[in-house]
């Protein structure tokens, strides 16, 4: 049947940069300054050394769940390195190397993920929102925050994380929809791992890519190679510039691979092959980037050691950390407690006081297993 | 003082809660040149503009999550959602993230929003459209819940509201938006949150009622005053939550005698909080069971049928009298 | 920036067959017969006639609130015509004339709409579901009677109707997204009336049309002439014949206006122009349909007598309807009556028999204004 | 018999009534082939095939909102929320619709589902892996609301819950799912809905509990046997909704004295209406006021502080002897 066809046709588009071979497209190639490059690629490597770490301190029992992030450095560090610290960064729940790239410090992050609330506080000023579980609830506020930005006269940038897997939710569906009607200053930025736990992206949806869903909320989408760090920067950067410049949101779809578990409590054995594990691991981002680096001669010796000490370090505030107080649990639900908590409060300060209550649960930094190097035991 | 209906008063404290702070922002489904389906924003967009008063596209979700997004960032909006039926639409972005920001955040972002909604029956409305949903809302930590029950206290504690720290689930009763009007003081008025009234005093009887009920109880008190000599003393909760449980234990300890009225479902709703949270305070002086008479566990019956579902004088009266009986 | 562009590129198309000016695309006319046409023509006179007599009705305080059609009889019947018995119903609350045409009895709708729970009752066997009040929320519905037809190997089709509003709304992104994966036989049609109360489409969505959504979804989408039986007709045909030959979902965007008012709550001259509506009249999807009719040798003399005549009918079933009687409101909540519920059932019986309980509020077929022509007291 | 723990005799129920019944189909995310997160599921989609376990996208409104239109069309949803904290996410499809599809078709239709989900504490989770929702639930009219306290009773009742004509949100306690192994009788076993079970005899102070606080009553009974010689009854509810009040207020008629125990907040919670339900039951016979024995309310307080939230013997003992003492 023969019909007319609506203009205008719709297209998306791939940004890849530097391959996986390590072939390089030079007049795609962004400007970054060794120091920027330097900055870039330190922070990948302890993206890497510092998931593998919690992996361990988590195999101890001295973290609770949490979802590493091996294989999505590159989209998480290409993206987050275009903000400026007045743009805000909403994160889910698998960001761990964009939010340290923000001013995370490591031992909040595993503070967090030790069952502490104390984990979730930004720093004062920091633009930046807490963890959030709910898979897609964050997509709103990051559209909300840029509305404000908007009324307020500001020129802050959001910029928002998900999975491929969070594209089904209703939230993601809404916020992207009013981000479109409000034209604000929001990067969706969409971490297509492939899997959201088990459920493969051919299951998720039907469409061809994440990047063009943009066209159902009239807003640019971009598909990127997710394991090339210049690619997602070049892709950030200008969907940055444009929202910064009062020209609307951008979806961009970071196409990568979760090289571990979906989170600790995960065996990804049930349901992928290890050959495909073994095929993402040739892309590995890091394996890339530090051949482009190497090329430049922007490798710096002992860096590993470095961020190890680094990390080795925060580890070491992290145990220091004194066991919980129970009372403060009521501390930041109301800006006033009111009457009713005033009395629970007061109930289990007369239990606290009388032994009746049980030990705070502190099971977090206190190991577990036989203490590793550079650890010692909980003060108390 | 004018005297305004409680639409008018609604209108009014947002009127002068957007004068006095520029940072009070207006969003939900029709609440621009519409003014809100109810007229409760109206001529709110010609006066502060369509970026203060946002006519969003038609998600609640995005409509609380948005919100929680412009409150984070400071501004403090007042989220409407066009009927209380279909809140559960935002549900999780309420129970996920209002209620727990500051919690979450440790203090560092609140959710200083107001989310108004029209709630119950009483006007010949189709499903979804009649219901009574504060039980939801009463039983999650980090809410307060508001239920006006006339112009005055609507109006003051609007304003409050949107000047509490933290966020507020306002329901505005659709059987009062035009049922009486009230003297209102021009000049901006707030209310406590948190703190029930004495509607009407009395000895023999405590009547615990909020929004549409307040004026059944006060109507069963007359009855019981005139048919039976009983002094019935009413209060107005106000706020659902955080419960005002000194002034209802304070009242039944004297009066020995209680009956609950809402127009929620029975059985899990509010009137089980507050018969529990009386036994608990005053335990010794309970003469008798507490009563609550309250809708029927039933989901929707119909506005022809909506009389012999939600409560009313007679039912009000009789619970009242087998109270003083016990 | 130049980088690839993805294949496929993405189109949609618009579908009009008999325009405004009664001009015909004789080539893409579907394969009516003069019964078919007939029955497809007196559904639309119905549609229009009984909406307006309800308007009346709800005027006079005889019915509550309810969402007039006047504008969308083309989109309705053009597309649930092509449906067979066996094929499933969902509608949203504005079906009307769909819903008459799947069979459902007038006086029904009007004690729906009355406040009688009875009105929601489908007949026996009938494959429809009762008018759903929250946006949106009857999509989901649909792609699960469909995912069950398939699963039960039964070829039955699922037609499902929505508002250009309701695409905003996270359920609808959730039950397009699962009909693409499922690939299952539904048909979406929404009926874009260009308003959804007082929101415009370009406050509701960027996107240029509701039909280009469905490439989030890798679904075939396309956009036609609402006000053109015709296209609507053409249109849904094809897609329930795809559906039905197990080749998955299809979006319809049927693009039409809504010429009265949201619901009879509404005030329309609040928030748009006379000169629209105007405009709109002139595009009236009875005018062009008449014609063609006429053009036919089709038109039958006295339709519009019968048609009020069968309305009258209905309004004198409707107003016999004796008062509700209060305790049946415990009727069909669970399948069994449990105890707290038996008790709450007798207590109401006990005030009842004892004149403790309002008069039942049946102001419904009650004539609240001067009786009209062909109406009578209700009989108690 | 043999042995199981409460995550092998769910996945037992679900496995004897797929074979019993074609139209039972399963429906979740990562359900198939992972087998849920909690391998509740394991191995049906391998038995059952894809078409009957179904593997959905990350989609918890469009779970239930499909299920809902598969059970019209006549099929038997079983459909997992992963976790309770996120099925508010469905909440408007299930208060909407699963509670009322029945009354509103007026029987024609019926949402014969069960909504399965984890739910409470114990297991050293994130936010929204902890929390105790049943109220939200048990408030619903139209909805049974059931939660197990071990292996024997989770099958029994999920396979009730999968017969049942009327839709079940079932509750499955994450602590429960590994802790203890139980006799599970080999044949297919069904238990009724809406009837509490009495866990222990006593005739001196009534303990209510369900879920995982069931553990936590009997070994405060035990520890009140032991150290107070005190008779404590303990009842096992099985089904918050609807609540089996008959057997709770025969309990108390006969002890006087009684103690509420659950993980959900305390306030507008379910020991609310368990209480009001007692006063209302069984007044003259109450001794002392029911003491309700419940989280904090507090939406989160992370595992490093949930135990001094959630529960524990110590304070059920606590309570019990503040109430015998009264
Ligand atoms: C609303 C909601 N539903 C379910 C979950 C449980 N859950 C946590 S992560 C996850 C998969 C997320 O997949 P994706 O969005 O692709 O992100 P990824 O984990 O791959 O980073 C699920 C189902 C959740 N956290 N929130
Ligand atoms: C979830 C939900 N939110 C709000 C409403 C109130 N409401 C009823 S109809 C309507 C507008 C619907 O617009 P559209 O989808 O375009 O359908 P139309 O009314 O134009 O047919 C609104 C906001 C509702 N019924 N359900
Ligand atoms: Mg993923
Ligand atoms: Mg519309």
């Amino acid at each position: 049947m023969p019909r007319t066809v609506l203009e205008p046709r719709f297209q998306v588009e791939y940004l890849s940069i530097l391959d996986s071979e390590g072939h390089l497209d030079a007049a795609l190639e962004p400007k970054l300054s060794p120091d920027e490059l330097r900055a870039l690629y330190r922070a990948m490597i302890l993206g890497r050394r510092l998931d593998e770490r919690m992996v361990r301190l988590q195999r101890q029992g001295r973290l609770g769940t949490f979802a590493p992030i091996k294989g999505q450095e590159a989209s998480q560090l290409g993206s987050v390195s275009t903000l400026r610290p007045t743009d805000w960064m909403v994160p889910s729940f698998r960001e761990t190397a964009a939010m340290v790239w923000r001013g995370w410090p490591i031992e909040k992050l595993l503070l967090f993920f030790a069952g502490y609330v104390e984990g979730g506080q930004p720093g004062e000023g920091q633009r930046d929102l807490p963890i959030a579980v709910p898979v897609a609830t964050q997509l709103p506020h990051a559209v909300g925050l840029a509305y404000a930005a908007q009324y307020r006269g500001e020129d802050a940038v959001v910029m928002a994380y998900f999975g491929d897997g969070a594209t089904s939710e209703g939230d993601c569906h809404e916020a992207l929809n009013f981000a479109g009607v409000w034209h604000v200053p929001v990067v969706f930025v969409c971490q297509n791992n492939q899997w959201a736990i088990s459920v493969p992206l051919k299951k998720q949806t039907h469409s061809k890519t994440i990047a063009q869903k943009a066209l159902a909320y009239g807003m640019p989408g971009i598909q990127v190679d997710g394991n090339d760090v210049l690619a997602v920067y070049a892709a950030a950067r200008e969907a940055v510039d444009r929202a910064r410049a009062g020209e609307g949101p951008t979806l961009i779809e970071c196409v990568t691979y979760r090289l571990g578990v979906h989170t600790t409590a995960d065996d990804p054995t049930k349901y992928r092959a290890e050959e495909e594990v073994k095929m993402w691991e040739q892309k590995d981002p890091l394996t890339r980037f530090t051949a482009y680096m190497r090329q430049k001669s922007l490798l710096e010796d002992g860096l590993e050691q470095q961020v190890d000490e680094e990390i080795a370090l925060a580890v070491e505030r992290f145990e220091a950390t004194p066991p919980p107080d129970p009372l403060t649990m009521f501390d930041h639900l109301y800006a006033e407690l009111p009457p009713h908590l005033v009395a629970q409060r007061e109930e289990l300060a007369r239990r606290l006081r009388e032994g009746g209550a049980p030990e705070p649960d502190a099971p977090a930094p206190t190991p577990r297993a036989t203490p590793m190097r550079g650890q010692r035991l909980t003060r108390r | 003082m004018t005297k305004l209906n409680m639409v008018k008063a609604l209108n009014l404290a947002l009127f002068q809660e957007m004068e006095r702070d520029p940072d009070v922002v207006i969003l939900g489904e029709d609440v621009g040149v519409d003014g809100g389906v109810f007229r409760v924003t109206d001529d709110l967009q010609r006066k502060f503009g369509s970026q203060r008063v946002i006519d969003s596209p038609l998600a609640e979700a995005a409509i609380i999550g948005t919100g929680v997004g412009m409150a984070l960032y400071g501004l403090r909006p007042v989220c409407e959602i066009q009927f209380s039926g279909f809140a559960f639409q935002c549900f999780h972005q309420i129970e996920n993230h209002v209620a727990r920001y500051r919690l979450r955040s440790q203090g560092r972002f609140a959710c200083s929003m107001v989310i108004r909604m029209p709630y119950g029956g009483g006007v010949r409305a189709l499903e979804h459209h009649t219901e009574s949903e504060e039980q939801f809302y009463a039983h999650i930590p980090g809410l307060k819940m508001v239920i006006p029950s006339g112009p005055r206290n609507a109006r003051a504690l609007l304003a409050a509201a949107i000047r509490d720290p933290d966020p507020v689930v306002f329901f505005e009763s659709k059987a009062l938006y035009h049922a009486a009007k009230e003297e209102v003081p021009p000049e901006s008025e707030t209310f406590p949150i948190g703190r029930a009234q004495v509607a009407r005093e009395g000895g023999d009887l405590t009547l615990v009622a909020y929004g549409a009920m307040l004026r059944v109880a006060r109507e069963a008190a007359d009855v019981l005053q005139a048919e039976d000599g009983v002094a019935a003393e009413v209060l107005d909760l106000l706020t659902i939550s955080p419960l005002d449980r000194e002034t209802i234990v304070a009242s039944v300890a004297k009066t020995g005698r209680a009956v609950v009225v809402h127009e929620a479902p029975r059985s899990f709703g509010p009137g089980a909080e507050i018969a529990a949270s009386i036994m608990e305070g005053a335990f010794l002086r309970l003469e008798a069971p507490v009563r609550r008479v309250a809708a029927h566990d039933v989901s929707f019956v119909g506005f022809a049928r909506e009389k012999a579902n939600v409560p009313d004088v007679a039912r009000v009266v009789a619970a009242a009298r087998e109270t003083l009986a016990f």
